[in-house]
Formats: structure tokens, sequence, C-alpha cells
């Protein structure tokens, strides 16, 4: 019993996490290097990628998604059942504390939740468990939590490390975001706000001690000065490389680039409220117009080629989704275009200043010149881009969606489904029969029926085409030669437990 | 003394007024909502109404900068909308990391442009001179992140002579001036230059000067004549441009900041700019404009030992 | 030079100060008194020389007569209208007729200008002459200063100073002023060249019935030149006589000493010096009572107590001294 | 004196000097600003010749021939990432720097020129100019062109309005400094004697004769310029992809560093010929200018 | 030739400059005796300064001694190397400047810029050097010097200042005291102050001193003998009563003339025409040529040689050709 629907976030493209290990050899210490500091390290106060990174090292969720099956297994949870449709009765392991010695059981799992529910504490993530209705402690180990209707990603969700459950004695006297207590592997040791957060490890780990004795997340704008840090030994682990600097990495001997398939999705967006945009002829016409061969060619192996919005490594995904959509054809586009006079205007292409996003642009951009559509690029902060995206304010537009739970319907729903429009629906697709078909994915436990929803949802986007899906994501992390046993998993998250040193 | 020191602070007073006021109402005219970046993408208008009031952003603009000024008044610069970290506090952990940043550099280039400035002007047009003085320019010519990067590349990467990024030790140990030499010498570079060349004129300047051949007709030797007679005198306006330098020190801190990876006040301005973190873009601003006046301040008052014909009563 | 000529200006209790500023809110704290409380009449077709030590306030009286200073107090008459207020476009067409020639004639000329765009300046401010027609005044004020045509279209550092100088003075006459402020005119030049200049002058007061306010620290050159003089010490009028009057017979210490002081190029000649001891008071802290006595040879307890009155000693010989007056 | 019968008329046969020509005379006496001199010229003529110069245009993208090295067949000084000609980008680039130099400098000009001649002219509206200069000059430049990119938007015209205002406060000063010494010489104390109006006396006596700091201003802050807008591309402030502009194409270079350092050396060396060249001529141009000066 | 104290003998000094050399100082000779003054007149730009500059060899970096000796006390300074020209500078001979605004250094109290030469030439203690200093300053006529020795040089008044450089100059007992023309930049009465200390520190130390002014009323009153330059050269010398009573030369003729005289109204007043040749130029015959009355073809075509009119009165003139067959090429 493993989907998740969980929500995802749209890629901000330049949180890189990553993990590093400490330098001397048998020096137990890891140095992760990242772009920016995180905002806070409370689960349920924050919804970011690199807050999430120290996150999951130092607490835990009940469910986890195995990174290797993709498969959803019980983690702080011993098992769960489902007496109806709405119910979710949840046994927990037992003799867990968290790191203030307080002990973790029913209670906090309800003091988590129901805080991370409360509108007073308006915790960013609490769509994550919209639906759930209550949350009753059964006994010491079991919680039973109750839904409004039926939630097809409830494990998803409570897999996701927002949902990681709080030390209740620590939330309540202190600050979560500044001094964060968990269950995890690792407990907080120090955080010197825009430089490092320091952890060390947590020698009564229930499943037993890790082996890195302190974990540094230091922060470093710069990609370029992070790689050179790796190289001279200040930093032992990056992730979320772009293909700019794969070459510079694999030349190097001593570091291990790791690449994986992943869940994000990054795409061209037009926005549906405007003329032409709204015009299918015109999408088609741009959707032809794009090499994306050439382009996921010219990422060195750090994107995966696809038709489908859903991608390869997400639940909902079909592969004959390959078939459908818009393959390149500039003969084509030019006569569509020369047919409507789609050449004649200049489109306003707005994009993030974000490496991955401006790459695309550029390329499309230029393509998109070949065939006689005239593009003016405007590059802008992250801030001002989800100012203006929301507001409308663009022609054509790159997003990406790094799907934390790796589940379609929690791709769809937030992009595509007419509820978000304004919000995350930045391309302001509607289309009934779509909508219909992503609620049932939604409100359907049963994992086969939820999959042929969103492939059929899936098929009916690509056809509409309010995107042209660039590149599927691939995660990837570097690490130096001596850090051994790390596990990324697909939607670019990882653990430190099983990571050591030699 | 006491009386520039004075009428300094109190224009200052009325100078970070004036910042502040412009930097506020910039702020909020300018595009990109702080609410909408802390909702995040996902945040749709209710939510973002709610962190407006949250941060108190609904209410009239006035009403919002006349609580700031409030605030500032009583030495509280407010919270960052966010990290929820209390601005006085953010800065000053970021602060002393930049202002060593910013001496260090300053010593660099006061070292390197004012010898490099007496010898060229000793050795007025010989090979001594062209050198330096193509130097000099070379070095205002260099874009700063771009040496910041080779620097790296050179002297962290390939000889792993120093570290290639952050700052943790304390400076007066070995590690922390290690730590602090390559962003200092790609911060310094343009402002060595600059002292160079003023250095230089003002230099060529004094020594053909009336009081430079009554101390030769004294018989006074020549070194004497050179280090003693003229230096303090050419100093003065090398003075000035070390002070109107350090505003150009201060922007480059950002720069170096961000190629170093060095946690200053550099960095989490352009952040706070980026995020339209308002109470941290004000405090940061307000901390380098008074910095700004307070290194002028202490130019000032070294003028006027240096020179005994500035008094200030 | 009788007093039945007509007055041409007249000073009446003429003051100028400069205010002081300094402290925290750069309030006045004091005031530089340059000129004080000078009266004279000027007839048409004098030469008066103004003489004193340096910073005395010679430059800043003549200024203030052609209204570059505004005055503080007192009234400035000029052909019989009073000046002192009239508002800068009223005082254009006075400014046809006071004109003013520099001590430096390095700084005193535009060195972007061409020699003939200068010289034209005083007739594309006042006349609507063509640009022919200008330039051909032009090139008659070059002749008439001693320079020509081939001189219309170099830069002033083309020329050397006494040149300079008729080209200042050419540009002075252009508009054929009926008094000329020369503030020290021929100072800069060297004595062979001074002599041409001083010797232009003249031979233009004869031509055009100038008349002359003749600054100069040179009491030689005022002996020559002027025919009244009126010495000036710290911004007070001092003595004020014909000029052979005032050399045969001056009556104030300070006049006396000024003129003792003058080196004789007769060899061997040896004269009585008065020595005046100390320097030259601050003017912004003028002393008490006679500005004169604390370097005065005969200053009595009056005199520094007293500031002496302006007396007519013999006819139209003035001194303002309690011991001598 | 001489005879009286000339007229204007015999000015026709005389001479003129001209102060340009006097002033490029001794500017070729100073080797590095002759150099300096060359390089802008080559400047100017890469940027007016683009199309001739060049067989690809800036933006043109070969996918599939990325980052060749120096000296590749066609491409004599490689391509960049997306695989377009690095000659083309550098030879359309020298058009962005002059604009954007001579953009923000004509601004910031415009602007500090009049503020710093009313503030040094009058001295009633010297302190409140004054006062408001200083406010904008103790924001270090950089951040100040930020904040004004945060409120206009990011585009290269933005980018040189920021750099025009960042100009004004330096330029006023200097302005206002020349102005208050050119305002004490006897030549414009003469010209106030013969009733010249102020307009008159400012713009034409007193600004002619304060061009030399001006143009020394110019031309030090057209690298100045130069090199804020390559700082502002390098912060993802500047100029916006495509276009060529050397600061972000150094920018976005610095990540390909290791594999294809072409990509920023180039624009970089560019960066640094103009920036010198511009320097050397406003050095140069410092010491020619003074009209006093002997040909020595 | 007896030994003089300074003896200067066709002293030729020249600049390096982008358009060449100017020669600025043509083949000068002249002595100085102890306790004697030497009034060197003459218009702005005729080398006056470069001439003195050229004995304390501090010429400007461009400039240089082409030819001549200078010897002083019987030694040779052309070709002493800097270190031992330092010794004399200072010590034997002095130099007073024309700007006592400019002369001093702004930067050093008046006490330290006194102490230096005699920490140098006499090598005094700092406590001495302060307490001759004192002496000094008293013995030029500053009031309460103590206070003074602490004082800047831009407190002072510039007849203060002047003072000032004059007790440097004599702090070693020089024996040759050269004053670039020291009064200019004074008024009058300060004028005369000085030239009168000048004067009576002459007396008393035996000094030799060349002053240096375009002022004839100060040759009048200080000169034992005068030496008249023109472009260059030297024109005429002789005493001062000569000089000024029987002057030969038609350019000292013409000096003379042009200066007012303020116990005369009547005196006539003729100035000389025309204006001093460039140093560029080049001049075959006499520099005065075409400013002189009484030119002939010679004139243009010759430069003439000094002749002697009398005993130490020589002219450079071809007037005096006829009138003198006694002709000497270099008068010493
Ligand atoms: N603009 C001004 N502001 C303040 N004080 C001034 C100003 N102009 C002149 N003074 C002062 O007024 C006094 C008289 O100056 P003025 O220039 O008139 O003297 P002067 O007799 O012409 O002297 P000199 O012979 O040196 O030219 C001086 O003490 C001078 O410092
Ligand atoms: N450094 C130099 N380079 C070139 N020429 C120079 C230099 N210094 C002086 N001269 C020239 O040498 C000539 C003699 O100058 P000097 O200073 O001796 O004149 P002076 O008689 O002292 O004049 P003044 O009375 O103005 O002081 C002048 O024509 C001057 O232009
Ligand atoms: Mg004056
Ligand atoms: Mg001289």
């Amino acid at each position: 019993a493993c989907t998740g629907g969980s929500e995802s976030q749209p890629e901000g493209g330049n949180a890189e996490g990553n993990e590093g290990g400490g330098s001397g050899s048998a020096d137990q210490t890891l140095t992760y290097a990242s772009t920016s500091d995180a905002p806070g390290l409370s689960p349920i106060d924050t919804n970011d990628s690199v807050s999430s990174h120290v996150i999951e090292q130092v607490y835990e969720t009940l469910f986890k998604r195995n990174a290797e099956t993709g498969e959803i297994e019980p983690l702080l949870a011993k098992s769960y059942e489902n007496p109806d449709d709405n119910t979710w009765v949840i046994k927990l392991k037992e003799d867990i504390k968290f790191h203030d010695g307080t002990p973790f059981n029913a209670e906090a799992v309800k003091y988590t939740f129901e805080t991370f529910l409360d509108p007073e504490r308006a915790a960013p993530r609490a769509s994550l468990l919209a639906p759930v209705e209550s949350i009753e402690v059964k006994d010491e180990y079991t919680v039973v939590i109750k839904t409004n209707k039926p939630y097809g990603a409830m494990l998803a969700a409570l897999s996701h490390s927002n949902a990681s459950i709080v030390s209740p004695e620590a939330d309540k006297s202190g600050n979560l975001n500044e001094n964060p207590v968990g269950t995890g592997p690792f407990k907080f040791v120090s955080w010197e706000k825009g430089n490092e957060i320091v952890l060390e490890k947590n020698a009564d780990y229930w499943q037993g001690e890790p082996t890195l004795n302190q974990v540094t997340f230091k922060v470093v704008p710069s990609v370029s000065t992070a790689i050179s840090m790796m190289e001279t030994g200040e930093v032992d682990f990056i992730d979320g490389v772009t293909s700019q600097h794969t070459s510079r990495l694999e030349g190097n001997g001593s570091i291990n680039l790791i690449k994986k398939e992943g869940t994000p999705v990054y795409y061209m967006g037009f926005n549906m409220e405007k003329e032409p945009m709204n015009n299918p002829e015109f999408r088609k016409a741009l959707a032809h117009a794009i090499d994306r061969d050439a382009y996921v060619e010219s990422l060195n192996g750090l994107g995966v080629r696809s038709n489908s919005f859903v991608g390869p490594q997400v639940f909902g995904y079909d592969e004959s989704a390959e078939d459908l959509g818009y393959s390149y054809d500039p003969e084509k586009a030019k006569q569509i275009i020369e047919e409507n006079g789609f050449g004649d205007q200049t489109y306003h292409m707005l994009v993030a200043n974000r490496d991955m996003y401006i790459n695309m642009a550029e390329i499309a951009q230029a393509q998109l010149s070949e065939v006689g559509i005239n593009v003016e690029m405007e590059m802008i902060e992250w801030g001002t881009f989800l100012d203006m995206t929301a507001e409308g304010n663009f022609d054509l537009t790159f997003l990406g969606w790094s799907n934390v739970t790796g589940d379609g319907s929690e791709l769809l729903y937030p992009n595509l489904h007419t509820d978000n429009l304004g919000s995350s629906n930045r391309t302001r697709y509607s289309n009934k029969e779509f909508d219909e078909l992503v609620v049932k994915s939604r409100t359907t436990t049963d994992q086969e029926k939820r999959k042929e929803y969103l492939a059929e949802a899936n098929a009916l986007a690509i056809k509409d085409a309010p995107w042209v899906p660039m590149h599927h994501g691939v995660v990837t992390a570097a690490v130096v030669d001596s850090v051994k046993g790390l596990e990324l998993s697909p939607t670019g998250s990882w653990r430190l437990y099983k990571v050591s040193r030699e | 003394m006491i009386n520039l020191i004075i009428s300094r602070l109190v224009q200052m007073f009325f100078l970070l007024l004036g910042i502040s006021f412009i930097v506020f109402m910039s702020m909020h005219f300018a595009p990109g909502d702080p609410a909408r970046i802390i909702g995040g993408p996902t945040a749709n208008e209710s939510d973002i109404e709610n962190i407006r009031a949250s941060l108190g952003l609904n209410r009239p603009i006035l009403v919002q900068y006349w609580d700031y000024l409030v605030g500032v008044l009583q030495g509280d610069l407010g919270f960052s909308y966010q990290s929820n970290e209390s601005v006085n506090q953010a800065i000053a952990t970021r602060f002393p990391n930049t202002l060593n940043l910013a001496i260090a550099s300053m010593i660099v280039a006061v070292i390197i442009g004012v010898v490099a400035g007496i010898v060229s002007a000793l050795k007025q047009n010989t090979w001594w001179d062209v050198f330096t003085t193509t130097g000099a320019l070379a070095g205002i010519s260099i874009p700063n992140f771009w040496l910041g990067t080779i620097l790296i590349l050179i002297f962290a990467v390939n000889l792993q002579w120093f570290p290639a990024g952050g700052l943790s030790a304390p400076f007066w140990t070995l590690q922390g001036m290690k730590e602090l030499a390559l962003p200092a010498i790609t911060l310094g570079t343009g402002s060595a230059a600059l002292i160079a060349r003023m250095t230089r004129s003002s230099m060529l300047e004094v020594i053909r000067s009336d009081f430079v051949r009554t101390a030769r007709a004294k018989g006074v030797k020549e070194k004497v004549v050179v280090f003693v007679h003229c230096m303090r005198n050419a100093m003065i306006p090398v003075i000035t441009v070390i002070g109107m330098n350090f505003g150009f020190l201060l922007g480059g801190t950002i720069i170096t900041e961000q190629v170093f990876a060095i946690n200053g006040v550099g960095r989490l301005m352009i952040d706070a700019i980026a995020d339209r973190d308002f109470p941290m873009v004000q405090g940061s601003v307000l901390l380098v404009a008074s910095l700004f006046v307070i290194v002028n301040l202490i130019v000032d008052i070294v003028y006027a030992f240096i020179d005994p014909r500035i008094s200030y009563d | 030079m009788m007093s039945e000529q007509q007055t041409i200006l007249k000073l009446d209790q003429l003051n100028k100060h400069f205010p002081v500023r300094g402290g925290l809110l750069k309030r006045v704290q004091n005031h530089v008194y340059a000129v004080n409380d000078i009266s004279i009449d000027v007839n048409e077709g004098d030469s008066v020389g103004i003489v004193g030590e340096s910073g005395c306030g010679k430059s800043t009286l003549g200024r203030t007569i052609l209204r570059l200073e505004e005055p503080t107090s007192g009234e400035i008459w000029f052909k019989g209208e009073n000046i002192t207020d009239l508002s800068e476009r009223k005082l254009k067409k006075f400014k046809h007729d006071m004109q003013m020639i520099f001590q430096d004639p390095f700084a005193s000329l535009d060195p972007r200008q061409r020699v003939g765009d200068t010289l034209e300046e005083p007739f594309v401010i006042h006349t609507d002459l063509s640009k022919e027609e200008r330039m051909e005044k032009v090139v008659k004020l070059l002749h008439e200063v001693g320079l020509d045509e081939t001189h219309y279209y170099k830069y002033p550092h083309q020329f050397s100073g006494g040149q300079r100088q008729r080209i200042g003075i050419a540009r002075a006459i252009a508009l054929n002023p009926e008094m000329i402020v020369c503030d020290e005119a021929v100072s800069a030049l060297d004595v062979s060249v001074q002599a041409q200049v001083i010797k232009l002058l003249k031979e233009l007061q004869d031509e055009y019935d100038l008349t002359y306010l003749f600054i100069s620290h040179d009491l030689g050159v005022v002996r020559h030149f002027c025919n009244k003089v009126l010495v000036m010490y710290l911004g007070n009028m001092v003595e004020w006589a014909p000029v052979d009057e005032l050399f045969s017979n001056p009556i104030h210490p300070y006049t006396r000493a000024l003129l003792s002081a003058i080196p004789r190029p007769i060899p061997g000649k040896e004269r009585e010096k008065i020595q005046l001891k100390g320097d030259l008071p601050s003017p912004s802290d003028p002393p008490t009572g006679c500005p004169f006595h604390t370097r005065c040879p005969i200053a009595t307890e009056v005199c520094k107590e007293v500031k002496p009155e302006w007396r007519e000693v013999t006819p139209n010989h003035y001194v303002a001294c309690h011991e001598r007056g | 004196m001489s005879t009286q019968t000339v007229t204007a008329k015999g000015l026709k046969n005389v001479e003129k000097d001209s102060v340009f020509k006097d002033t490029m005379k001794r500017m070729l006496k100073n080797k590095l600003a002759v150099i300096g001199l060359v390089i802008i010229t080559i400047q100017i003529l890469l940027a007016a010749f683009a199309p001739f110069l060049t067989s690809y245009a800036p933006d043109t993208q070969t996918l599939s021939a990325r980052e060749l090295p120096i000296g590749s067949e066609g491409h004599w000084l490689g391509t960049d990432n997306y695989g377009r000609d690095m000659w083309s980008r550098i030879v359309y680039g020298a058009r962005i720097s002059i604009l954007v130099g001579l953009g923000s400098v004509a601004l910031g000009l415009i602007g500090g020129v009049i503020l710093g001649l009313l503030s040094g002219y009058y001295k009633k509206l010297d302190a409140i100019i004054m006062r408001i200069m200083d406010l904008l000059f103790s924001f270090p430049g950089i951040l100040l062109a930020m904040l004004i990119i945060a409120i206009l938007g990011t585009s290269l015209v933005n980018v040189v309005i920021a750099i025009s205002i960042w100009s004004i406060p330096n330029c006023a000063r200097i302005v206002r400094g020349s102005v208050l010494s050119a305002k004490k010489e006897e030549y414009i104390l003469a010209q106030r004697s013969l009733g010249a109006s102020d307009r008159r006396i400012m713009f034409k006596h007193i600004l002619p004769n304060i061009t030399a700091p001006i143009i020394v201003f110019a031309t030090m802050r057209m690298a100045t310029a130069i090199l804020s807008t390559s700082a502002l591309s390098y912060l993802g402030l500047g100029a916006q992809p495509p276009t060529p502009e050397w600061g972000a194409m150094i920018a976005a270079g610095q990540d390909y560093m290791w594999t294809s350092p072409h990509m920023t050396i180039v624009p970089g060396i560019a960066i640094m010929l103009v920036v010198f060249a511009f320097n050397v001529v406003g050095d140069g141009l410092r010491d020619a200018l003074d009209p006093n000066m002997e040909l020595d | 030739m007896t030994e003089h104290l300074l003896d200067v003998n066709n002293l030729v000094t020249s600049f390096r400059t982008a358009d060449g050399n100017l020669t600025a100082v043509r083949g000068v000779s002249f002595s100085v005796e102890q306790g004697e003054t030497l009034c060197i007149v003459g218009e702005s730009g005729c080398g006056k300064s470069i001439t003195s500059l050229s004995v304390m060899q501090l010429l400007p970096k461009n400039g240089q001694i082409d030819n001549g000796s200078i010897q002083f006390d019987g030694k040779e300074l052309t070709g002493l190397s800097q270190d031992e020209m330092r010794q004399i500078r200072g010590n034997d001979i002095s130099m007073i400047f024309q700007e006592p605004m400019t002369a001093l250094n702004p930067v050093f109290t008046v006490g330290f810029q006194i102490r230096e030469p005699l920490k140098i030439h006499l090598g005094l203690s700092k406590k001495e050097a302060t307490q001759k200093g004192i002496e000094l300053l008293k013995q030029v006529g500053i009031p309460s010097p103590e206070k003074r020795m602490n004082q800047f040089p831009h407190e002072l008044s510039g007849g203060m200042r002047q003072r000032v450089m004059i007790a440097i100059a004599l702090a070693c007992n020089p024996k040759l005291l050269i004053a670039d023309e020291p009064t200019t930049a004074l008024d009058v009465t300060i004028q005369s102050q000085i030239l009168d200390l000048i004067d009576d520190l002459k007396e008393e130390l035996n000094m030799g001193v060349v002053m240096i002014t375009h002022d004839m009323g100060v040759v009048a009153e200080v000169a034992d003998r005068v030496m008249v330059m023109y472009a260059g050269e030297k024109i005429e010398e002789g005493d001062v009563e000569t000089i000024f009573n029987h002057p030969k030369h038609p350019y000292t003729k013409g000096l003379l003339k042009s200066v007012p005289n303020v116990d005369d109204a009547d005196h006539n007043l003729e100035p000389i025409a025309g204006s001093l040749p460039s140093l560029k130029e080049e001049i075959v015959g006499c520099r005065f040529f075409d400013r002189c009355e009484f030119a002939t073809e010679k004139c243009r075509s010759q430069s003439p040689p000094s002749f002697a009119v009398s005993e130490g009165h020589s002219v450079r003139c071809w007037l005096q050709e006829g009138s003198h067959d006694e002709r000497t090429a270099n008068y010493s």
C-alpha cells in the first residue's frame, strides 16, 4: 500500500542541497555545501529544500519512501490499517526517544499533526494534511487519523519531511526553528546564521549509532567556489549539480558524481489566458519548434527526454504518453506560424534568474527565433518572478516542479487544476474533464485506478499542451571519494545515516 | 574636533533618516511582494493576505514607516520577514566578517598602493614607473569576480596555499589570515590601483614644491626629504581617496563575499534584496551608510593630525 | 583737478563686512571688517590712488564700488544716482560706465576663449551689434592697446604678461566707461612692462576722459600716476589728500611709516626709516579705538579707546589721527 | 600703435589656433594614451562594423558545436556553451559596452553637471543639493544600483539608469568643486563686472573652463560603468541573455572556467583592455587639457 | 686674481625640454667677497633664480650645468657628489626663497624645521638644537620665540615666516647667503624690516650675500655691487653707485628710467619698448638688439663681449667698443 500523493513544489533550481563529510580519512565528519542558508529547522514552519535537507537528518516521519524501490515503508510507524476509506489506524514503534529525552508516542504524533494543522501556527505546508479531520490517541502507541474524504496520497504525505514528528516538549518550551529536536540519527549542535549548521551523531539512535560523528551544512553561494572547496578538501559533498559543472567534476578523479533519474519536471509554460497563447495552434507550433533532443543532449546526461508531463519516475507515468505530444519539426512550425501570422509580434518570456531556467530560455529563444517567433527575455529575481507569474504578467515562462512525493496527482493538481488558478497553476490551464480526472486520482485509494486516472489526465494535458516539457530531472550529488554509502532518492533528498568516511 | 564629531553625528542622523525613508519607500513600491515569496509558489491570495497582515504590510505605508522609525530610534531594527531572525542579531553576527574583510583589503590596498605610488613617483619616467603605472591601471580594469575566481583556481585549487572559501577562524590566527588573504587581495586590488595613482601624482606634486627645495637647501638627506618632508604632505590627498574608497570597498564586499563564501553583510544584503526582506535591507543599508560616514569622519580626524592647517573649531 | 569738476563717485559711510561662519550650525560667529566707513568724493578725471598694506581692504573696496560685492551698509553714488540697492537689471546700464582691470594678467582672461571672443563679450552683453560689427570693434580695440588683428584668434596663454594686461585694458575700455577700477593693474608686471602699461593707461585717460580708482601697494607708481591718494589701514580711511600734498606733507604716522619704508632707487641715500612694530592685526578682530594704535610709535591712551575722527587738516587733506589731526 | 586701417576683413587672413588640435598634439606625445586611443578606436570600429566583421549572428546557437576552443575552424575565438561564436559575441558586445558606457555617463553627466553648476554657483542651493548628493554618495555603488534595479526591474536600460544615478553625486561634487574655484577666478569676476547674466557666466565661461575635469571624469567613468555593468551582470541584474554583454559573458563562463577557460578569458581581456584604454585616455586628457601647459 | 668667497666663471645652465635644449643661463661670471652684497637684477625669466640654483646645485630635474666653474672658498663645486654638496648646503651656503608662504613645510612645526640643519651640520642634540633655535629666532627679531617653536607655519604671518626662513638659513653661520627675492611677497613696511635684518646680520657675521631682486629700490638700498642680467646673460656689472649713476648698457638705462620715483612726481617714465626674447629664439647677435634704440648692424650679427669700462665696471655692449679699447672676453 504505497502511493504517495504529496505536494510538490516548483523547483527553484538553485537550491542545491548536498551533504559533505569531514576531511581526514578516518575522521568521521562530513561537510555539505549549499548555495543558501536554511530559513528554519522546524518541519512545521518551513517549506523549502534547504531546510528539508537538515530536517531529514534530525527528524523522522512515520513512513518513508524507499530510495531504491520507490515503495513506501514504515519508519517511526510499525504498521497501519484502513478500517474504512476515511480512517487510518497507525501503530507506532516503541521505546524511541526524542533527542531531548521526551518519549516518542501517540501523544507526540497527535501534538505534531494538530500543531501542523493549527490555523494559528499557519504552517506553510498545512495543505499536506488538509483532508485530515481528527487525530486521536488510541493507546500509547496507536494513533487514529480520520479524514473527511478518502485521501489517496495519505502515506506519501506522511512520508514527506514536513510531516516529521517533533518533540512536543521542545516545541512548547522553545523554538524548533532555531533548536530542532527530533528522533533522527543526528542531533542539532549549533547554527551560525548564514554560515553553517552543525549536527552531531545521536548515539542513542533507535536503529543504532550512525557512523558519522559530525555533519556540517555550510553556505557557499557560488557553486564554482563550492567545487573548488571540494578540491581543496574544505567541502565533501554537494548536490543539485547542474550541467555546466559536470565536466569539471567528472574530470576530477577524487570526486564521485552520483546521478539518478528523478521526479522533477521542467517545462516551458504558456500564459493560457492571453492571445495567442490560448490558441492551440500557437502552442502546437512552438512545441514543434523546440529541438528538445538537442537540448537534453546539451545537459550532459542531467536530463531525461520525455513528452509526458508526469515523468518516468513519477507515479502515474505511462509509456504511451511518449507517443503523444509534438516532436521537433521546424518546417511544420514555420508553416503554422506563417498561416496564423504568429510571427508578427514579440513575445515576453519571463525567466527566473536561476541557471537552469536561463539555460532553457536561451536555447528556446534561439530555436524559436529560427522559426520566426521573436521573443524578448526578461530575467528577474525569484521573488519578483513569483509575483509576476501569479499576476499573469508574461507570455511564455519556464518552470519546474520537483515533486517531493513522487506522485502524479501532486503534480497535476497544483499545477494544472482549475482550483489553483492564480496560485500554483501559473499557466492558467483550465479543463473540466482534466479536473475531474485529477480529483478522482486524489480521492481514490485504489492505486491501480489512480494510475489510470493519472495517465488519462496526463494524456489530455499533453494534447492541450499548456506546457512544453523540456526535460525530466536527474538528481545529482557530488561527493569526494572517501564518502561512502550516500543514497539519493529520486526526489533529490538524501539521508546521512548510513554514510561513512574511509 | 569635538565640534566636528558632534556635527557629523548630527549630520549622520539626518542622513540616515533620509536614507531609511528612501529605502523604505522604494522597497515598498518595488515589484516583488515579500508575502508572496514567503508564501511560496503554492500560496493562494488569502494565504498571502494573511501573511501580509501578520507582517503588518497591510497598514498605511506612512504608519509602517513611523513604527519602523520608532523601533530604530530605540535601537531595534526589526525582524526578518524571511527567517524571523532579529535584524540586529543578523547584522551583529555578519558584520565582523565584513569589517575584517574590508579592513584587510584596505590594508592590502594601502600597502601596495602607497609603495607602488612612491616608487613610480621617485622613478618618474623610468620603466619602474611605466611598470607600476600600467600595473595600477590593470588593477583598476579587472572585474572583481573574475579576479576572485582566478585566484581561487590558482592559489587555492592548484597551489593549495590558501583555502578556497569561507571565513571561520579569527583574523589574528594564521588560519584566519590565510582565509582572508585571497578575498582581501581580490577586493583590495582595485583600491590599491587607485591609491597608487593618487600617491604618485600627489608625490610628484609635493616633490616639486618649494618647501622640499628648502629642505634640500638645508642639506637634508634625500631619504629624509622623501620620507619625512614629502610623505606626510603627499598623504593628505591620498587619505581622502582612502576614505572615499572605503565606500567602494563596502560595495565590493557584496561580490567578494559571494565568491569566497564569506558570511557577511554584503551577502546578507543581496539575499535580502532578492527576498524583498525589507527590514533586513533597511538594516544593512543603514549600517553600511553609517559605516561610510564614520570612516569619512575618521578620515577627517586623521587629516587634522596630518595637516595642522586643518582645524575644526 | 579743482573741485569745480563734477563728482562722479561718492561714497558715504561705506561698509563691507564678511561674515565668518563656524560651529555646529554654521552660524555667523564673527565678521571680517574688510571695509569700514569709507566716505570720499571722486571727481571726473581723477586718478585716485588707494594704498595700504596687504589685506587692508583695498580690493574689497574696489569690488564693492562696482557692486561685485554687496555693501553691508552705506551708500554708493555714481553720476548722481544712488546705486547701492539697484537690482542687477537696473545696474546693467551702469556697468557700461564702470569697469575693472585686474591684477593677475594670467587669471583675468578666460583661458578657453580666444582673445577676440573675450573682447567681443562686452558688445554681446550690452549691444545688438552683428558679428561683423563686433569683430571690427575688437580689431579697433586691439590696435588701441598696441596689439593687432593677428592676435584676434590667439588664446591667452600665447601672450606675455604685458600683452595680456593690454587685453584686459582693452576689455575694460570696450564700452567707453567713465570710471575704471584698476586693482593692482600693474603690480604683477616687470618694471619695463609696467612702465609701458602705465603709459598706455595715461594715454587712454587723456583720450577718453577716464576716472581711475588705482589700487596699488607701490607708492612710486601711485605718485606717478594719481592725483589723489587714499591711505587705508585695516579697512579704515587713514589719510586722503592730493598726491603732492600727501607725499610732501604726510600727517598720519602710518602714512609716514609707509613712505619712509619705500626703498628709493638712489644708492647711498640715507633716510630716516620709521620701523613699525609687529604685523597688521587681524581684520576680524580689529583693535579698539584707533585701528593703528597697536603699531603706532606715538600712540597715547586716547588712541586705545577712541576712534579718531575724520578731519580736514588743510584744504582737501583729510586725516584720522588724535595726535596729528 | 600700428595702422588703424585694418578692419575685420583683415582677420580672414589670420590663422586660427585650435584647442582641439593642441590637445591632440599633447595627447599624442603620451604613449600610453595613444595606446588607449587605438584600443578605443578599434572598439568603436568593431561596434560600427560588427555585421561585416562576423560570419555568425551573436545569438545563433549550434548546440552540436558547443565549447569549441580557441582556434577552432570557423570560430577563431571558439564557441560558448551554446555553440555561439565567441568572436561575434565579443564584437557585438563592443556595441553594448559603448552604449552602456556612453549612455550612463551621458545621463550621469547631465544630472551631475547641472546639479554641480547650480550648487557651486548659488550658495543657497548648495546645502540642499549637496546633502542630497551625500545621501546618494553614502550608498556603496553596487548597492545603489541593485536597489535601483530592484525598483525599476532588470534590463540593460535600467542598468544604464542605475549607473548614471550612481555617477551623479560624484560628478556633481567634481563640478561643484571646480565651479567654486572657477567662480573665484578673476576672469569670471571680469565677466560679472561686464554685467553678464548668471546663465551666460555659468554656461559660456565656467562650463568650458571646467571641461577638463569633466572630460577626465567621463572617460574614467566609462571604465567604471563598463566594470559595474559586468558586476551587475554577474549578480544576474545586468544584461539580459542572449545579449552578448561582456560582463554577462564572463559571469556565464565562470562555470566553464575549468573546461573552457576561453569563455571567461576572452571577454575578461576585452573588458580589461577597454577599461584600461579609457583610463589611460582619461589620464592623458587630464594632462593635455590644461591650456596653460606648454607643449613639453 | 685674488681668491674670492664665491667665484662663478662662465656658467652655462640649460634645460632639457620636449622642444630641445633651452639655455637659461649663458656664460655668466661673477664673484662675491666676504662681507659684500652682490645684487642680481633683471626682469622676470632672465635667469636670476637659475643662476643661484646652479650654485646650490638644486636645479630642477631637467636642468643641468653644461659649462663653467663654481668655486666656493677655493673649492670647486661643480662635479661634487650629492653627498658632498649636502655637507655644504645649509652649512656654508644658505639660501632663502621668495615665497615665505610655501617655502616652509606646512606639516612640521617651526621648531622641527629650524632644528634640522643644526642637527645635520652641527650634530646638536634635540635639546641643544631647541636652545639654539630659540636663540636664532630671537636674533631675527621674533617675539616670544619659545612659543613660536611649537607653532606651525600657517600660524605665522608672512613677515614672520620669512624671518623663520632667515633664521634657518643662518643656523650654521654660513659664509654665503643667497636670497632669491626674499621680500617680493611682503608689504613695504615688512620688507624694510627684513632688508634691515639681512643687512645687520651680514655685518655681524661677515657673510657674503647674493641678493636677487627686480626692485631697483631694493638694489640701491642693500647692494655693494650690482649685476644686471638680460635674457640669460650678464649685461652689466659694477658697484652700486656706478650702475645707478653711470649706467652704460642701454638696457640698464632703460630699466632705471622705467622705475617711478616716489620722491619726484615729475620723473619721466620711459618704458623700454618690446619684451624679453624667448629662450627658444636663436639669436646670433646681441640679445637686446630688437629693443635697443642704439642698435647697429653689428649688434644684430655679433654677440658683444664684455668690455671693462672702468675698474670693476663691465658692460656687454658694442657701444663700449670704441670708447674703451681694453677688452676682456672673460671678466673675472
Ligand atoms: N569673500 C571673502 N570672505 C571673507 N573674507 C574676505 C573675503 N574677501 C576678502 N576678505 C577679507 O577681507 C580683508 C580685505 O581683503 P582685500 O582683498 O580687500 O585686501 P587687499 O587690501 O586687496 O589686500 P591685497 O593687497 O593682499 O590684495 C582680508 O582680510 C580678507 O581676508
Ligand atoms: N624646469 C625648467 N624647465 C625648463 N625651463 C625652465 C625651468 N625652470 C626655469 N626655466 C626657464 O629658465 C628661465 C630662467 O628662469 P629663472 O627662474 O631663473 O628666472 P628669474 O630671473 O628668476 O625670474 P623671476 O624674476 O620670475 O623669478 C625662464 O625663462 C624659465 O622659463
Ligand atoms: Mg587685493
Ligand atoms: Mg626667480
